[in-house]
């Protein structure tokens, strides 16, 4: 489907070039780094690990319902996170993948979830899935699930925990990113109850985080600022990184989304 | 550990764009690993540029550059259709090409 | 590889604008709401390295915080405020440490995480304050402390205020971002005490 | 996991060197002007020593970066005949990181990351005729994020 791909080689590295605030400081850098982002190895990786046959039913996730429909990863992404009647719950990406090893390929939950984060030697299946199926959702609208009772009560869950301040360190998401205008270090803090703000930030995830030389994901990201909370770590497809994810996203629909992109 | 490459090649002009990533760790030899050990040097040392068979542009690398090399390369012509192969050698003489099409 | 065939969708998202934007914004919680988040991060955390389960449980502090949005009527933070100030434990003698070590200290994003070894933390003071003049990279989230001791003095007072404040903020402003580094057992009274000396020492590049 | 370490090790193999198109004698890895542990040492060592500073090299790069593991730079050349660019960073431990030979077909352009372990001058050197041209950019390194 790629090789349809017409455009100029300029327009080709622009098309993973997120819009950051001008007035950055790493403006320019992070147009740049975007452009020459190693992002479609994990494409590739990840389209590959799609259509593998695994697990004891050795099928491959060729016919996983990411929502748009069995096997269509088309658009599949910008729709997500959203409620699944199958599963009676709603779903983010990596969530539904998970959803569709354990029933698709009859994997168990323990071994499908072992590595679910890799490393900058081995990324895990479920970042190379999250670039590809992603990557099938460039330049498409973001729009979330936003009707369903479940979506709603996702969102408000989410809302709510963003604000929720507890650790050792009495901090809670908002601490970091819930007034406009600030830096840590010298990055600017992107306020995520903003759709200004979140926006561009959601329509370039997943990531490549240039720091560690890693491709990232949502939920990874989400573990990581409670890290940084001194906190426990979230459960990997669990409500509550489910709910974040759902806030985040509503907050941010109608963006284009860009991704794959790249983070510091 | 090294691996995969991708590569495209985009005619535009006149000129064509050659982009090309490679999957390589680029270890400088200075890196701690999980256990504290370092982590032994291993980097592309060599990149060859290849439009239709002839070598275009010769390029000798060090560690520093950084973790799964992103390369963009131009080329005078190149028609559609035409062959372009990228190849490497590191310092261990593991080495790897691929090849793509102009479009 | 990225298809041009996308363009008309682009345009199309242009003009959007239905449905739920940011939010309402913090909004207090009741005890109810608190309790329930509460158990849901029980439920749904694993304890990781030093991030033992118990750091989701609420103080008292941090009920007060999260029931007001951050903004409790003034007679419940003054007595939050000085029950805090009760349980700082003030070192005797000379609360000016080293500013060298002081500026390590601030340094260090590092301490508390899962991924941390326990103890050995750092202040992450640069995450949110200019501090040294000769630290470009510094965060904004706190006010400037440059030239903290040039307007202040060093004084017995002012240093029994750096000390306190860092010890743990909460005792002067109960809602406070800044984190009770001492009542969290993250700094030690000697780094305190450094961090001090980096905001007090007339030797100090943060009064040059 | 096994397809990530087919992914990550396919096409990977070890072969001997010869079964590739051998390097020219120009392009073998010169292990002297990379061993150099100083910028004027690494000049010297692509013979570079005394390179004009000129405007016909242009080498784009951002002025502060987030992170120095990628610091993205793009060197061009206006110099007529130009036949090599290289790339020096002056405060890395090993400032010689990249030198690209052009031959007859090729643009005298390249786009690479480099890493960067701290604030330095970063230099673009293009050689033609036998004579060197140099642009430089200071690119200052930053701490960027919460850190840990």
């Amino acid at each position: 489907m790629r090789a349809l791909a017409a455009a100029g080689a300029l327009a080709l590295a622009g098309a993973h070039a997120p819009a950051f605030a001008q007035q950055s400081p790493y403006a320019d850098y992070q147009r740049m780094a975007a452009e020459s982002a190693p992002i479609e190895l994990y494409e590739a990786g990840g389209e590959e690990a799609w259509k593998k046959p695994q697990g004891p039913k050795q099928v491959s996730l060729e016919k996983c319902d990411l929502g748009q429909g069995p096997g269509v990863v088309r658009g599949a992404y910008a729709g997500l996170p959203r409620y699944f009647a199958d599963a009676d719950r709603v779903m983010d990406l990596e969530t539904r993948l998970l959803y569709c090893m354990e029933t698709l390929q009859g994997r168990s939950r323990e071994e499908a979830t072992k590595r679910v984060f890799g490393n900058a030697d081995q990324a895990s299946e479920m970042e190379l899935l999250s670039a590809y199926v992603a990557g099938q959702s460039h330049g498409m609208p973001m729009r979330p699930g936003v009707e369903h009772a479940k979506e709603k009560a996702a969102y408000q869950l989410g809302r709510e925990l963003f604000y929720h301040r507890a650790g050792p360190w009495d901090f809670s998401c908002a601490s970091c990113h819930g007034q406009e205008g600030l830096r840590i270090r010298m990055s600017e803090l992107p306020v995520l109850s903003d759709p200004k703000h979140v926006r561009p930030l959601m329509a370039t995830w997943p990531a490549y985080r240039v720091s560690t030389s890693q491709f990232k994901t949502l939920q990874w990201r989400m573990n990581d600022c409670y890290r940084q909370m001194r906190m426990p770590e979230p459960k990997f497809a669990s409500e509550l990184p489910v709910a974040l994810i759902t806030y985040l996203t509503v907050n941010a629909q109608g963006a284009v989304y860009r991704g794959p992109s790249i983070k510091r | 550990m090294a691996g995969p490459m991708k590569m495209r090649a985009t005619s535009q002009g006149g000129v064509t764009e050659i982009r090309v990533l490679m999957a390589h760790p680029m270890e400088t030899g200075q890196r701690k690993d999980a256990s504290g050990k370092l982590v032994p040097m291993h980097f592309i040392q060599n990149v060859t540029v290849k439009l239709n068979g002839k070598t275009v542009v010769e390029g000798q690398i060090s560690q520093a550059v950084s973790r799964n090399p992103v390369f963009s390369f131009r080329v005078k012509g190149g028609a559609k259709g035409d062959k372009v192969e990228v190849s490497w050698i590191d310092n261990q003489g593991e080495t790897n090409k691929t090849e793509a099409t102009v479009a | 590889m990225r298809m041009l065939l996308l363009l008309p969708f682009a345009v199309a998202a242009a003009s959007c604008g239905t449905a739920p934007t940011g939010g309402p914004g913090r909004q207090a919680e009741t005890p109810a709401e608190m309790q329930r988040l509460t158990a849901l991060l029980q439920r749904d955390m694993h304890e990781r390295g030093q991030a033992k389960m118990e750091r989701i449980e609420q103080d008292d502090l941090q009920r007060l915080c999260n029931q007001y949005a951050d903004k409790p009527p003034t007679e419940q933070a003054k007595r939050m405020e000085e029950a805090q100030l009760k349980a700082i434990r003030f070192p005797a003698g000379s609360l000016m440490g080293d500013w060298k070590s002081g500026e390590k200290i601030a340094q260090s994003g590092r301490g508390m995480t899962w991924s941390d070894k326990p103890g050995n933390s750092g202040g992450s003071c640069y995450n949110c304050h200019e501090i040294s003049p000769k630290e470009e990279a510094h965060g904004t989230i706190g006010p400037s402390l440059k030239g903290f001791a040039r307007v202040r003095g060093n004084g017995p007072e002012i240093q029994r205020y750096v000390y306190g404040k860092i010890y743990n903020a909460k005792a002067y402003n109960a809602c406070s971002t800044m984190p009770r580094f001492g009542e969290s057992h993250t700094l030690s009274e000697q780094q305190i005490k450094d961090l001090t000396a980096l905001l007090l020492d007339p030797a100090s590049p943060v009064n040059h | 996991m096994n397809v990530v370490r087919r992914l990550l090790l396919q096409g990977a193999g070890v072969l001997a060197a010869g079964l590739l198109a051998p390097l020219s004698a120009l392009a073998a890895w010169n292990k002297e002007a990379f061993g150099a542990k100083n910028a004027a040492d690494a000049l010297r060592g692509i013979g570079a020593s005394g390179a004009t500073p000129s405007s016909e090299v242009v080498l784009e790069a951002p002025e502060i970066a987030e992170n120095g593991a990628v610091v993205p730079i793009e060197i061009t050349s206006q110099v007529p005949g130009t036949r090599s660019i290289a790339v020096v960073i002056d405060k890395n431990p090993f400032p010689l990181v990249a030198k690209f030979d052009f031959a007859e077909g090729a643009l005298p352009f390249v786009k690479v990351n480099v890493k960067m372990g701290e604030t330095s001058d970063v230099r673009a050197i293009a050689e033609a005729n036998g004579k060197h041209y140099q642009a430089t950019k200071n690119i200052k390194v930053t701490i960027g994020g919460c850190g840990g």
